[in-house]
């Protein structure tokens, strides 16, 4: 038994590490180790376009997170009291929002966009009396943002919906009772004890976006984000570069993740 | 800027550079030596000028092109000349620009469309004629109108010439005797037998099926429908014995992996360079002859950065440095008359003219029509 | 709920709207959409019968070996591993995550390779293997990219199951093979259920790892679609493969979420995610 | 019941340590045929461990368990004709009633007759009073019925020893009352010994034929529930088997007639384990064996004035608390017939405590 996990562990930690190993190729060649050095490390950082996916990435996948977290913990909440038909016609939505492939999303979404903006640019450039400083609507952070938001979205109300049916209803009775307003005992009582799927909710929904290529491959307009880069550099000719890239991005993640893990011990610790 | 400079030999020039890349001579040594540097210096004096001229280009432009073809350090130093850092975005064939371009919304200013593509964008409307006075780096009698007239469309330039290349076939030799596969015969034939599950083919669809098509010696850009099904055919036969359908075969034959390889003129510079014994050559009955562009699409957010960009790159100094680090022959004869003899006389870049004459441009036909496209997703998908 | 409801109707129902509208149209002459009303597109949705069949034959079989290989790494976690280990092994199941699924997927192309474990097989002397470029090569991918999908919520069940249940069993006399095929299956079932689900879902989509691992040779529906919008830009036929892929994932999830319901005895607590 | 003297299992000299803290030290016991015994203590006693060293979830750290003579420390559970009805019946969830009590004879080699299985879940159906149960899902019953099924589901099995782990804990008094009652009928139509693991003294009491009292992994105590009643060796046993008063003093006679001195009176009593002259000790007094008098003393009673604290209605016996100067608080049993005499007392009233001397027992303060 231990020695079958054993080797699940070194398939899964196998490639990290020829990943890892290869960003510090001194080479330039992807397959062929030529001596050890930082250089690609260097490299990445001082590439502009890796920084600005990089940037566009997160602002992507922390706007896209907090919106769909905000916005799917209210639907969840609200649909708490919604029953009959407008309920069966939600749990439909959702049900097909996480089935629907991202892939029919993006497609989906572009196709959808693009024969919107056909109608609406003109439009626009009617009611501005210049053409030259008509708005004009385009894929982007919008569209990105949107589209993967909206897959977050449905996440987060099934996992917040659990929460509040694993949820003592009792509680708020008891909150009610010892003279709480709604609204503190929202604050007080239910937000706590839901918060840990909120938050749950919230790392897959950025997790998600910020790993996502298909969707943002299509609705992604002029915008670049990492995984874009990446697969836009591996399709001819890697070079350690990305490996460094991928390696860091792996690193920031342990570190966010051990400190989260400290954070939430000491937090146990205190209460 | 003149078109007359009073270069250096080649000779000269070429011992100077190895002499400035062993490091036994300063850059600015090198540069004043070899008149790049005027010629920088002065490009940049136009630059700021341009610049004041029209107030300013903006901050960034944006430029879909090819992976490794322009060299990093072009754009840097075009950043500091006009305060316009550049944004690259990086595609995989002409379908896919295509395809981007016609979803729309693209935020593109400049790009790299190859010949056969061009009547395409212009009838679409998808790409504006150049402002010719604002590229004042181009010189038309500088450029083989072979490789540059396509980007002229009913007597508009639409887009102005980056470089050109053909798409032959590169064979580890290792494997075959030490020798080169030199038909498009052989190359499917050898792929069903001796080289079984060791080729590479393209991923799009116009050389892929324009090479199956030279297998019966038809023209590389046929339509007729009998011809695409006898090379639809050819293809699905030989889908089993194929390693791979990609266009990033390099790390493959690199690797041993695969032994023939559809493949470009830089993609064979670079494979033959590092393992000698992968050689490229050019099927017998043709193939592909092709050149690059940069173009303008229409509603380009930052335009006159776009217009500076180009005017930057085919400046005949940076243009050298792109070619060096890019490897494809450009068809400026200015640059042409910086390189050394050797590198005009790599039977790589330059094949001989019996093998040139063979090759065939890309017809404008052949990206647009719908049974070829179709044929190709078929072949992929069987 | 209402911003909720509009982001739905936006993003959701409306593309699938214009989808469903465009794949009874036509491919314009340079590509694109041309509106028309005509089945043409279906009746054509053959030629892409070899994507969907790799499709339909694949997913569930990776779905099957990312099951087979994750049930016993979840049991270890579970029910073996010290609690001092525990949550540690589990984040180091994770933590592949967090690369790239691109970048691990190429290193997947270094060690499928000729210089990766073909090379290994041919030191040990059993000559070429062909690995890349495989439908074995993608399924490896496949099992490599969801096996964290599959662990986590087989896991969770098996964390929850009653240790109690396993020694009745035992203690009624059956042996621990029995007592894990009568008790500790069964109810892990939910997680099974759910970790295939998602795995089969995503799998159905999949786009990424054929095209990296399979060399152009093995291809999804998922591949046809983006072939289909990037390189023969032909988006009428696109939807109409893309409303084929969404119909036939309803059909089959919604057959399966019966069957399992059924299978559990009709309770409840096989949730989606 | 039957003291025949054949024991079924033994329990000879077993210790169980984890880590540092040790469960069970050096416990020793047999348990007879056909007998109910119980194990009695608070959490944390050993009483638990003792079981699951039966049951076979736990191998002694040292010592041996011994089944019918023989020697059984690495039988897994799954081989010992023992079964258990769990703390909190371990059913199987998904599961009906029917493969429940069935799935233990499903695990028998060579296989039993589809038809010989149902007749015997039907049977042990019958038995805990639940026919026609069988097709049920778990969740769908009550606590006491799932008890039943539990119950069922052991001893269909027809098991040499049924272990019973704190079975009626989950249940309320009145199911609870009516639980021990049907258990102890079953056990003696059965015909199985049953070994049951409470904290429940009442429970032990009613049920067991003998109980075993438990303190920090060790016997304190082996006997009937009327021996542990009347003669506890220690103060934690009479503490915890039925209601006890304590009265702190100091020994002043050992032997066959101990005396002890509590606040400056002499009292005489037995004590089970000897004692020193001038140790620290308990006179140890049950409350039934002390009366409440408003006035009059009979002379050869010792008496001290209380005070009324509190009072608690029985039924058939009213409880008071009362206080003395010296003594402290204690309490009285007063049966009924004995408060129609005396009338009954209000709390804040004076009244007298007495009881005989040589009643009650002298303990050492262990």
């Amino acid at each position: 038994m231990r020695l079958y996990a054993l080797a699940v562990y070194l398939f899964l930690y196998v490639p990290i590490g020829i990943i890892v190993l290869f960003s510090f190729n001194a080479g330039k060649a992807a397959s062929q180790l030529q001596g050890l050095s930082v250089q690609w490390y260097g490299k990445a950082l001082s590439n502009t376009f890796v920084v600005e996916a990089f940037q566009t990435s997160l602002i992507v996948a922390l706007t896209s997170s907090v919106l769909a977290t905000v916005f799917g913990t209210m639907a969840a909440l609200a649909l708490q009291g919604v029953k009959g038909k407008t309920r069966a016609l939600f749990d439909a939505m959702i049900y097909i929002a996480v089935m629907v492939p991202g892939i029919v999303i993006g497609i989906a979404t572009l196709i959808a966009m693009v024969t919107l903006f056909d109608v609406l640019n003109p439009m626009l450039k009617l009611i501005f009396a210049s053409a030259e400083t008509a708005p004009q609507l385009g894929l982007g952070y919008g569209s990105l943002i949107a589209a993967h938001g909206l897959f977050s979205m449905s996440l987060v109300i099934i996992i917040v919906r659990a929460r509040i049916a694993g949820m003592d209803r009792s509680l708020i009775e008891a909150s009610a009772d010892l003279g709480a307003t709604p609204f503190g005992t929202f604050r007080q009582v239910t937000l706590p004890q839901i918060f840990p799927g909120i938050l749950a909710g919230a790392l897959l929904a950025f997790t998600f976006s910020f790993d996502d290529f298909i969707i943002a491959f299509f609705v992604a307009g002029s915008n670049t984000t990492l995984p874009i880069y990446v697969f836009s550099s591996i399709r001819r000719g890697v070079t350690p570069e990305i490996n460094a890239i991928g390696s860091m991005v792996l690193a920031v993640s342990l570190c966010l993740l051990i400190t989260a893990q400290s954070i939430l011990r000491r937090g146990a610790a205190k209460s | 800027m003149s078109d007359r400079n009073d270069f250096i030999s080649r000779t000269k020039f070429m011992e100077e550079l190895m002499r400035y890349k062993k490091g036994s001579v300063s850059r600015r040594h090198f540069l004043g030596v070899t008149g790049l540097g005027l010629a920088t210096s002065v490009l940049g004096a136009t630059l700021s000028r341009q610049a004041m001229a029209q107030a300013n280009i903006g901050d960034r432009v944006v430029i879909a092109s090819w992976p490794n073809y322009h060299d990093p350090a072009d754009f840097e130093s075009f950043k500091a000349a006009t305060g316009a850092a550049v944004d690259l975005n990086v595609f995989g064939s002409n379908e896919e620009m295509l395809a981007k371009l016609q979803a729309g919304g693209t935020g593109w200013d400049v790009f790299v469309p190859t010949n056969y593509t061009i009547t395409t964008y212009v009838e679409l409307g998808l790409i504006e004629p150049l402002d010719m006075s604002k590229i004042p780096n181009y010189d038309a009698n500088a450029f083989d109108p072979r490789f540059a007239g396509p980007g002229t469309v009913d007597g508009k330039i639409y887009a102005v010439s980056k470089d050109w290349g053909t798409t032959g076939m590169a064979t580890n030799t290792a494997n075959n005797n030490s020798k080169a596969v030199t038909s498009w015969k052989e190359f499917w034939d050898i792929t069903q037998g001796a080289f079984s599950g060791r080729t590479t083919v393209h991923d799009y669809q116009l050389t892929t099926i324009g090479n199956a098509l030279k297998y019966f010696g038809y023209s590389f850009n046929s339509v007729d429908p009998k011809e695409l099904a006898d090379a639809e055919k050819l293809l699905l036969d030989v889908k089993p014995h194929l390693f791979a359908i990609t266009s990033d075969y390099q790390p493959a034959m690199r690797n041993g992996d695969a032994w023939l390889a559809m493949c470009w003129t830089g993609d064979g510079k670079q494979l033959n360079r590092d393992m000698p014994e992968i050689e490229y050559t050019l099927g017998k009955e043709g193939g592909e002859i092709w050149s690059d562009f940069y173009a303008v699409p229409i509603g380009a957010p930052h335009r006159d950065a776009a217009y500076a960009l180009i005017n930057y790159l085919l400046d005949p100094a940076i243009n050298m440095k792109e070619t060096l680090f890019h490897g494809q022959p450009v068809a400026d004869a200015r640059v042409n008359a910086m390189l050394t003899p050797e590198r005009l006389a790599d039977p790589i870049l330059y094949p001989a003219a019996e093998l040139l004459n063979a090759l065939e441009f890309g017809a404008a036909e052949t990206l647009t029509n719908p049974d070829r496209a179709e044929l190709m997703a078929r072949f992929k998908s069987a | 709920m209402f911003p909720a409801t509009a982001w739905f109707v936006a993003m959701l129902v409306l593309p699938l709207i214009v989808v469903f509208v465009f794949s009874f149209g036509e491919r314009g002459p340079a590509g694109g959409y041309v509106p028309a009303f005509s089945f043409a597109n279906f009746l054509n949705l053959g030629a892409r019968w070899a994507a969907f069949k790799n499709t339909m034959v694949l997913a569930p079989i990776g779905t099957i070996a990312c099951l087979f290989i994750a049930y016993p790494l979840a049991y270890f976690l579970a029910v073996r591993a010290s609690a001092k280990w525990q949550t540690m092994l589990l984040i180091l199941v994770i933590v592949p995550f967090w690369t790239s699924i691109l970048i691990r997927s190429y290193a997947w192309i270094f060690l499928l390779g000729g210089k990766g474990l073909p090379n290994v097989f041919a030191a040990l002397g059993l000559g070429h293997i062909q690995l890349i470029n495989t439908p074995f090569a993608v399924l490896v991918g496949i099992v490599y990219g969801y096996l964290p999908l599959m662990v986590f919520p087989i896991y969770v069940s098996l964390e929850r199951l009653d240790k109690r249940l396993l020694e009745a069993a035992s203690d009624l006399g059956a042996p621990p093979l029995n007592t894990f095929l009568s008790v500790t299956l069964p109810l892990s079932m939910p997680g099974v259920a759910t970790g295939c689900m998602l795995v089969f879902i995503l799998l159905m989509g999949e786009f990424l790892i054929p095209a990296m691992l399979g060399g152009g040779k093995v291809f999804f529906v998922g591949n046809a679609l983006v072939d289909l919008f990037v390189q023969s830009r032909n988006w009428a036929f696109g939807s109409a493969v893309a409303v084929a892929l969404v119909l036939v994932m309803l059909v089959t999830v919604t057959a399966y979420m019966r069957f399992t319901r059924r299978w559990s005895g009709g309770r409840d607590d096989i949730s989606l995610m | 019941m039957a003291e025949q003297n054949d024991p079924i299992a033994e329990l000879r000299n077993t210790s169980k340590h984890y880590g540092k803290v040790i469960a069970a030290d050096n416990v020793s016991l047999t348990i007879q045929r056909g007998e109910f015994l119980s194990f009695l203590g608070p959490s944390g006693c050993g009483k638990t461990t003792a079981l699951r060293m039966l049951a076979g979830f736990e191998v002694p750290t040292s010592g041996d368990v011994l089944l019918d003579g023989q020697r059984v420390n690495d039988l897994p559970p799954y081989r010992r004709p023992i079964n258990m009805v769990f703390q909190h019946y371990a059913l199987f969830p998904h599961l009906t009633v029917f493969d429940n009590i069935a799935y233990g004879l499903r695990q028998q080699r060579p296989r039993l007759q589809k038809a010989e299985i149902a007749r015997a879940v039907d049977k042990a159906l019958d038995t805990v009073r639940l026919p026609g149960y069988g097709t049920r899902r778990i969740y769908e019953m009550s606590g006491g019925q799932q008890q039943r099924v539990a119950l069922a589901r052991a001893i269909v099995n027809e098991p040499k020893l049924l272990l019973l782990d704190e079975p009626m804990a989950a249940l309320d008094k009145k199911l609870r009352r009516d639980m021990q009652i049907e258990l102890q009928t079953l056990q003696r139509q059965l015909g199985i010994t049953f070994v049951l693991v409470t904290h429940d003294q009442e429970e032990a009491l009613s049920m067991s034929d003998r109980i075993c009292v438990m303190q920090g992994g060790k016997i304190v105590q082996i006997g009937s529930p009327r021996a542990l009643y009347d003669s506890p060796n220690t103060r934690y046993v009479a503490d915890f088997v039925g209601k006890t008063n304590f009265f702190a003093g100091v020994v002043t006679a050992s032997g066959d007639s101990c005396q002890i001195r509590v606040v400056g009176l002499n009292h005489t009593a037995n004590a089970p384990r000897s004692l020193v002259i001038g140790q620290t000790a308990s006179l140890c007094l049950r409350p039934e064996q002390i009366t409440l008098q408003r006035n009059a003393t009979p002379a050869d009673r010792i008496s001290v004035p209380v005070t009324i604290a509190a009072r608690i209605f029985l039924g058939e016996h009213t409880e008071y608390l009362v206080k003395n100067t010296d003594l402290g608080e204690f309490l009285v049993l007063v049966p009924r017939q004995a408060e129609a005499v005396e009338g009954a007392f209000e709390p804040g009233q004076a009244a007298h405590a007495s009881w005989r001397d040589g009643v009650g027992l002298i303990l050492g303060n262990d």
